[in-house]
């Protein structure tokens, strides 16, 4: 609860910092102003920065000019992605309906878009005499819930997996450690490309296991491949924080499990969210193993989502592909949101330079 | 309150290729401050890691009270340990730092243990600090948090790594009486590792001096300064260093002579010193400390020696004479003596000061065998 | 993702539950099968209502899924995994390439389990959904390209190429950016009309001989190459149908699936047949639309089968489902007794008559090292890079060389 | 009691003896786990793909039923003969060789951009700039599909088209300025629009390359931005008071400290650009005239499209071992695994 | 070979909140070595980066030879910088990184340029290391390294950071006198900066005493130890440093006593400094210096006062001897008096060893205004 609180706090902190970006800027400029009366700053001066930065606006804007781009596009149901009138929609014809098609019609929430409302079962089968239901809807729960599944299993397992292998890397020395790491190493790029690679191989063998069509399988498979490079990733975040607060903490009594606890976990945050957001990317965005492995009730959003792409014959409907897409890379843009500040700091490799 | 034995205490790494703790015997007496010193990577701190249970020893064991505790877990040993970067947990206010070994190792109740943490922090003069995370405080103030959280536990023993080389020269000796003075009034056992020689000699009650993982000699400051075991202890301990000449043993008659024809040197040994020890003929390092050495600026000579000065450094309390005898022949003379560079200088010193190292052994030959027997363990 | 409705609303893990056990003891069995289908959405809506209206009357269950993504590639590991569908809804060009397949077999023979007489449907749609003696699934409908025109702009449809020309002379003026003709033209299956008109046959069938460079094909380019001249300066796709639809372009070849999409932005628009050449009329490919039948069937109950050709029988045979679709879609029918009817929409009727003049897309495996050297050379010619027969010499060795 | 420990222990350490795993190797419990899952769901499939590429497997059907038999290397024989296969193993080398280049200079670019201290907004810009990383590669890359259209009304055609009618703007503006010249637009300023981007061969390379970088750049962004922050001010000053300008300062100073991380970011993308599928198949599935199948692509064909699945999976080998061998110079050479030997 | 003049040299930082550096007047004749120190954050390294122009002065102007260069870029002065950590390229190898500035600021051959360096390196004792990289160093080595950079390019003005500060003490005092006989050697401008007054004391021609980004003082080594003009100099220059009491004025008739009845202190002054010095009836900080400290350890009722001995540390050639007057009270004694703690012992000192310190302003008012304008530009 406190967690779900703190993560709250942490994202309302962020959206008023970023709220009050306007007026930080206004008081940036007044001050520049104020410099360049007292003489403190030369008008050439101000004026290089803001031709720097002007520089750097204009770069954003070419390279984000894709996603802006489709971003109208997906705000014009009803027309052509192209015409002869230009690049944009007429702004006269914006409206949302891709949205609340997606919303209401697609498989993103609901299938066919039926909301409903969840209810509390008890009884029931499984393990534990309780389960959550969903009333009020005829389809029941959606895509979205799907990929909620597959990145969890896909976190929990690579979090359980990743962080002792990384730790132990970094810290201990064991029998074929060297060995296991410099596999670690030269896999961590195979991943990607290897699972088109053994498409076929894999089904055949998940079919002959009986495996096919199981999300929680699925989403182990992404943490699998995810456990090369984030162990590797990790441990390289590790290797830079110095041994004596563990040392520390052990000569202040505390055993191994507490270490971990109160001093390894806190200290590998910012290295904790980049692997975060690798895994859940992992088990996110893949889609070519998740159509072949799974059928259609228990396909993901990034399913949906090629689905989508594909489905016109000679031609994708774009204005609804891009309102979902934009709608499934929201929850990623708010956890990275959150963690931007982590993630800059976990991805600078300390022992890289030089 | 306990007394440490190390017993013939071994350290190697990769296989026996180093060899970081050579054998050490070492005996700390309960409440004792010892202090080890060393130049960088002569096993200091591994000997400190081992007593706290950080490192394994591959042979030895270490006794805390006569009881072997080599085995067990340094978590469990009733040490504490300030480490040379103070290893404050950066993601903890300093109360969390210093209440961690409480909460980890006793099962006080909270409120007891913050008790505990305010009443040293009050000790400490940082109990406004305690809401602070370790990264806004200055050197001395994480300092003083890293003591703080050591000495709250109560250990009985308590090992320090080079806990001061981080600050800057007034703080260090700011810190140092604290340090000593906390040492005293908690009464503890007290390890402190430094490659500083003015602060072990400060600091500790004894001081063990190591090099290349050996023991080298044991004994109270004084001692250790006045009595050098050997070359090593004798140039490494004192600052300004004890200045090192080459001599040769002439005999004329029973008249003996150390001489070195080079810079002109000459010195007559009394009947009395050359009866008292045996004297080969041949090569040894004479060592004599730059505050016996004798600068009159007039030369009579009568002098031992004459010698050109090539720099004067003042400061304050006393002059650095520099002169050309060898690459840093130094004398330490009142500042009232301020000869011009290039000068020529009268040098002189007397018998009782200067020492006599064997060219192999490095050994003291002024100091009788027994004398060097009590000082090395 | 269309599931059937599931009591407990948990909606995942069900499979198909081939046997239908609980039924079994119900009068005549009634059985359930499963269907993958790759349609616009709004052909899907109407699919599902006519399933329920078969469900209802007959008690059979049919589960309907889309599986997205590329069907062939689904059907490729699924099938022989055991999960595949025992119907899937595609065009007929893939009857050839997966009659052919053993071990495992991709298809079943339901000669035997089929009531409904043949000569019901047209004999190209007859054609299309047998294989060497094997009946392999019941076509719906037909699809193949034909014109489209601007009533604004045309106000008498062309009945010979010279006459197109004529009117496309008119407006063709790209510097102010608008065209004669919208028309993917180096595309084979839209080119296919013209480069056939005389006689020549890309792929032969019946002599499994590749006509590529025959004389005819060739004569047909030589029509074709003039085409070029009106059309956008680029063949892909999006290019020319957006000069059409963008009221740039007084023509537009295209296929009934832009019927739906072109009605809302042309005010007046007329479909008739493709204009003849020389007297001759083009010769377009067209599709057979057809429900096939599984190789899962063969080891299914027969429960199944029975849902499944129960169903597929009562759809491609029952008028009101096929005239719906014409109306509303665009199929041509293939049954027998509407296309002479002649009560069909007046665009479906265009189409109609443009498919009586065409031929069915050869179904032959080999077909399938056609498609892209026809293309390039088409491209090549386009571009001025190559004249049309050394074009299609070079295109007629490559398909060659693959078989 | 203690003597019954103390035999225990010592029947223990008997076995402890016997086996090469000592009570200092319990780090390896941590590690097991993870490599197991990691075997059994990656190493595993490769495993079974090389058994396959020793079959006479036709389509995924075949491999499934088990219907394949043994024909030990035929394939890689084939394969070795396909000249496709060499086409496609050197545009994939070309691909990956021409992307790298083009990714380093952009992503040093950008990043010393969002780290230039005249920039006002640093952080926010590198909030936003990284952006793509957060879109699914299959819609990033339909889009670039989108905007790379052959259509003459496609994103790039468009801007290409303003771009000739610009030039001819200021030509004519110059030809209205300079009136006793007659000046008219220089052919070779002028673009030949439109331009079938994903119908010739250099033209959709060119889009690939162009796609592929814009994919790389966030993660090469990201990295260089944090590798700059770490060089050192004071050697920038050291520089600056031994006399050099800005040019050397970046030539002898920033560029020397952000090599590691820079060879880095190429080798790990340059590995993935190896690998890339979704490219060419999305664009134009490799073409035009399978001139431009990235090898996956053509493994994948083979397999999918010609139902040749053993030397599918013979292709597919292949391409894993290179990327093996790839990784193995990377990281001796590029010194990644600098980590593995400390402990 | 230039002179440096800083003249009314200010840096103010975040808008005017901070002023690091305020105010300087500076001149630093050609050839000169002058060491500025004072402490942590005093305005130091600020002050230097502006001659070097890493920095824009907020005011002030920076001049060499009289030529003003406030408004040169670093790149385009004749300086040389040795900096704190160093700063040497990581990726180029030692000759490298001594050839860069000759590379970048002369238009030399390559030849020649290498031949510059070698010599360089051959008078540093580093001619073997050309070929290595900074990081197979050890810290004196690079230290050796920074030094010969800097100075193969022949730099008018020679600008140092702290740049012994990382360095073991053995090594510092070796590095030391290396840096002194260098800048004689080529007989350069330089401005040398630290922290630590001993380092001060013992290099410079002359000493800048800085605090709180103002200047204190200005003076030759000896001239600054033995009249501090303020307080703060006073207790700044000097190890250990001096002690200071607080003191009333008391007179009876015409004599003037110094008292402080809480630690039972009484001082008489002479007539001679009383007529020579206004005093006021106030409290003043009396300092006087730990070696000027007689200690007695027989009392006799003549001296000054008694205290008692709280620690004795023995530095080998000398005792410090704590005293419980003040926290911190310290005398220096012969290693030959050693009282054990809890002694009492007599504490005495001349009258020309004493300084006086205004409450408020600070100064000594035992120095003449006169002297005091002399020695604070
Ligand atoms: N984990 C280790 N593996 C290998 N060698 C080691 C290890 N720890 C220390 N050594 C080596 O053992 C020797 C002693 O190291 P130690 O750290 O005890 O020296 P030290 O006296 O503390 O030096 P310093 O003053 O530099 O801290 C050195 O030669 C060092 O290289
Ligand atoms: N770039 C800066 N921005 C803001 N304040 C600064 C900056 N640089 C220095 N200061 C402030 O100016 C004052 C003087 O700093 P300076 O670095 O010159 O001190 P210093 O004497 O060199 O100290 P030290 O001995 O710690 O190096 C300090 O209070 C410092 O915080
Ligand atoms: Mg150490
Ligand atoms: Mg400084």
């Amino acid at each position: 609860m406190s967690a779900i609180r703190s993560t709250v706090n942490l994202l309302y902190g962020k959206l008023v910092h970023f709220a009050a970006t306007p007026k930080r800027f206004g008081v940036m400029i007044q001050r520049t102003i104020y410099d360049v009366r007292t003489g403190q700053r030369s008008v050439l001066d101000v004026a290089k920065s803001v031709l720097m930065t002007l520089v750097g606006v204009v770069m954003l804007l070419v390279l984000l000019f894709p996603l802006y781009w489709i971003t109208t596009a997906s705000l014009a149901e009803g027309t052509r992605l192209f015409n002869t009138a230009g690049i944009f929609p007429d702004p006269a014809t914006y409206n949302l309906q891709a949205y609340h098609w997606v919303v209401f019609e697609s498989d993103f929430f609901f299938v066919d878009g039926d909301w409903g409302y969840p209810q509390l079962v008890i009884g029931g089968g499984g393990l534990i005499p309780l389960s959550v239901g969903w009333a009020g809807t005829e389809t029941g729960p959606g895509a979205l819930f799907n990929s909620l599944y597959i990145v969890s299993v896909t976190l929990a397992a690579g979090f359980l997996m990743v962080v002792p292998g990384a730790y132990a890397f970094s810290r201990k020395s064991f029998i074929a450690r060297k060995r296991i790491l410099y596999g670690y190493v030269l896999f961590t790029q195979i991943g990607a490309g290897l699972s088109i690679a053994t498409l076929v191989a894999l089904y055949s063998l998940f079919s002959a296991y009986g495996l096919t069509n199981n999300l929680f399988i699925l989403g182990l498979f992404y943490a699998a491949g995810a456990i090369p490079f984030n162990t590797w990733l990790l441990k390289t975040y590790m290797d830079n924080i110095p041994v004596s607060y563990e040392e520390a903490a052990m000569v202040d009594g505390a055993s191994f499990l507490q270490t971990i606890r109160e001093v390894i976990i806190p200290l590998t945050k910012p290295g904790l969210a980049v692997i975060l957001i690798f895994i859940w990317l992992a088990g996110w965005n893949e889609f070519i193993i998740a159509q072949t492995l799974l059928s259609p009730e228990n396909y993901p959003l990034s399913v949906e989502l090629y689905n989508l792409a594909t489905e016109g014959r000679f031609q994708t409907p774009w204005t609804r592909f891009a309102a979902f897409a934009n709608l499934f890379a929201l929850p990623v843009a708010i956890v990275y949101f959150m963690a931007q500040r982590s993630v800059e700091s976990g991805l600078s490799f300390g022992g890289m330079e030089g | 309150m306990a007394d440490v034995t190390l017993d013939g205490l071994r350290k190697e790494f990769d296989r026996g290729t180093i060899v970081a703790v050579d054998d050490i015997d070492l005996e700390i007496e309960d409440g004792e401050f010892v202090t080890v010193v060393g130049p960088s990577g002569c096993g200091k701190t591994t000997t400190l890691r081992m007593v706290a249970g950080l490192e394994e020893p591959t042979a030895g064991r270490v006794l805390f009270d006569g009881e072997d505790v080599t085995d067990i877990h340094a978590k469990d040993r009733p040490v504490a340990m300030v480490f040379q970067n103070y290893a404050l947990y950066p993601h903890k206010t300093v109360l969390e730092n210093m209440e961690f070994g409480l909460r980890m190792s006793t099962d006080m109740a909270k409120e007891e243990r913050h008790e505990r943490v305010r009443e040293m922090a009050e000790m400490m003069g940082i109990e406004e600090l305690l809401e602070d995370s370790p990264d806004e405080l200055s050197g001395g103030q994480k300092q003083r948090v890293a003591l703080g959280r050591a000495i709250v536990r109560e250990p009985e023993v308590f090992l320090f790594d080079e806990p001061l080389s981080n600050l800057d020269a007034k703080l260090r000796t700011e810190m140092r009486a604290e340090i000593q003075k906390l040492q005293k009034e908690f009464d503890v056992t007290a390890m402190y590792v430094t490659h500083d020689q003015e602060e072990a000699m400060t600091m500790g009650d004894r001081l063990a001096i190591l090099d290349g993982g050996k023991l080298q000699q044991v004994g109270e400051p004084t001692e250790v300064y006045e009595n050098p075991v050997n070359e090593f202890v004798a140039g490494f301990i004192g600052s300004p260093s004890m200045n090192f000449l080459e001599v040769t043993v002439e005999r004329d008659g029973s008249a003996v002579r150390l001489t070195n024809r080079d810079v002109g040197f000459e010195f007559e040994l009394s009947q009395e010193y050359v009866t008292g020890h045996e004297l080969a003929d041949t090569t040894y390092t004479l060592g004599v400390r730059p505050e016996n050495i004798d600068i009159s600026e007039r030369i009579t000579g009568e002098e031992t020696m004459t010698a050109t000065v090539e720099v004067v450094e003042p400061i304050g309390s006393d002059n650095y004479v520099h002169l050309d005898v060898t690459p840093d022949f130094l004398a330490r003379s009142d500042p009232s003596i301020r000869p011009e560079p290039d000068d020529e200088v009268g040098v002189d010193f007397r018998e009782a000061d200067i020492h006599l190292f064997h060219p192999e052994t490095g050994k003291d030959v002024f100091l009788s065998e027994r004398e060097i027997e009590a000082a090395t363990p | 993702v269309t599931t059937e409705e599931e009591p407990d609303g948990a909606g995942q893990d069900d499979e198909t539950d081939p046997d239908g056990e609980a039924d079994s003891d119900d009068e005549a069995a009634t059985g359930q099968a499963m269907m993958w289908v790759d349609m616009l959405e709004a052909e899907e809506d109407d699919l599902e209502d006519y399933i329920a209206e078969f469900e209802a009357e007959t008690g059979h269950v049919i589960d309907k899924e889309a599986p997205g993504g590329e069907l062939d590639e689904q059907l490729e590991t699924a099938i022989p995994a055991g999960d595949g569908p025992d119907s899937w809804v595609w065009a007929h060009d893939w009857v050839g390439r997966f009659a052919v397949r053993e071990e495992p077999p991709f298809l079943y023979d339901a000669t035997d389990d089929i009531d409904v007489d043949l000569d019901a449907y047209t004999g190209a749609a007859r054609d299309a959904v047998q294989f060497d003696g094997g009946l392999y699934g019941l076509p719906f409908a037909s699809e193949t390209v034909t014109l489209f025109y601007n009533e604004d702009m045309v106000s008498e449809p062309p009945e010979t190429f010279d006459e197109m020309v004529e009117i496309m002379n008119d407006y063709h003026d790209p510097a102010a950016g608008e065209y004669g003709l919208s028309y993917p033209a180096t595309d084979p299956y839209f080119a296919s009309g013209f480069l056939q008109a005389y006689g020549g046959d890309l792929y032969d069938e019946g002599a499994h001989e590749v006509g590529v460079d025959s004389d005819e094909v060739k004569q047909g380019l030589e029509a074709l190459e003039t085409l070029f001249d009106y059309i956008p300066a680029d063949p892909s796709y999006e290019s020319q149908i957006v000069a059409f639809a963008d009221g740039l372009a007084p023509f537009a070849i295209n296929g009934p699936w832009e019927l739906g999409n072109l009605v809302e932005e042309i005010d007046n628009l007329g479909v008739t047949a493709l204009p003849t050449v020389d007297g001759n009329h083009p010769r377009t490919f067209s599709g057979v639309q057809m429900f096939y039948f599984s190789s899962m069937l063969a080891d299914g109950d027969q429960s199944t089968v029975d849902a499944i050709t129960d169903f597929v029988e009562w759809y491609t045979t029952n008028e009101e489902v096929v005239s719906n679709n014409a109306d509303h879609h665009g199929y041509i029918p293939v049954l027998e007794e509407l296309v002479e009817g002649n009560d069909l929409p007046a665009n479906v009727q265009a189409f109609a008559q443009q498919v009586d003049h065409g031929v069915p897309m050869p179904t032959h495996p080999n077909m399938d090292s056609v498609w892209i050297p026809v293309e390039e050379a088409l491209s090549r010619v386009f571009d001025d890079e190559q004249d049309r027969d050394a074009a299609l010499d070079q295109a007629a060795e490559e398909i060659r060389e693959q078989i | 009691m203690a003597s019954s420990t103390a035999g225990g222990k010592a029947a223990l350490e008997r076995v402890g003896e016997s086996v090469p795993f000592t009570r200092r190797d319990w780090g390896l419990l941590l590690v097991v786990p993870g490599v197991i899952l990691f075997s059994s769901f990656m190493l595993y499939p490769i495993f079974y793909l090389f058994y396959i590429s020793l079959t006479d497997a036709t389509f995924a059907g075949s491999v499934i039923g088990g219907g394949a038999e043994l024909t030990g290397l035929d394939n890689y024989v084939k394969l070795l003969t396909d000249s496709q296969f060499w086409t496609s193993m050197s545009v994939t080398w070309l691909f990956v060789a021409v992307s790298l280049v083009i990714k380093v200079f952009v992503s040093v670019g950008i990043a010393l951009l969002l780290n230039h201290a005249r920039v006002a907004g640093k952080r926010y810009m590198r909030a936003i700039v990284i952006v793509p990383l957060g879109f699914p590669a299959i819609f990033t890359i339909t889009i670039w599909r989108g905007m790379f259209s052959d259509a003459r009304f496609g994103v790039f055609n468009v801007v290409l088209g303003r771009y000739n009618e610009l030039v001819q703007w200021i030509v004519s503006g110059i030809d209205a300025a300079v009136f006793f010249a007659s000046v008219s637009a220089p052919q070779a300023l002028l673009v030949d629009i439109p331009i079938g981007f994903l119908s010739g061969r250099w033209e959709a390379f060119f889009a690939y390359v162009v796609t592929e970088v814009w994919l790389a750049y966030p993660f090469m962004v990201i990295i260089i931005v944090s590798a700059l922050q770490d060089v050192p001010r004071e050697l920038n000053e050291a520089a600056m008071v031994d006399g050099a300008g800005y040019l050397h300062r970046f030539v002898n100073v920033t560029l020397p400290a952000i090599k590691r991380p820079v060879l880095f970011a190429s080798i790990l993308t340059g590995a993935t650009s190896f690998q890339q599928f979704l490219i060419p198949w999305v664009f134009n599935q490799g073409g035009p005239a399978r001139q431009n199948e990235l090898i996956i692509v053509y493994g994948y064909r083979e397999a999918i499209t010609f139902n040749e699945f053993g030397l599918s999976a013979a292709i597919l080998i292949i391409a894993i071992a290179f990327i093996g061998v790839f990784m193995y110079f990377a990281v001796k050479y590029g010194r990644l695994a600098e980590g593995v030997d400390d402990s």
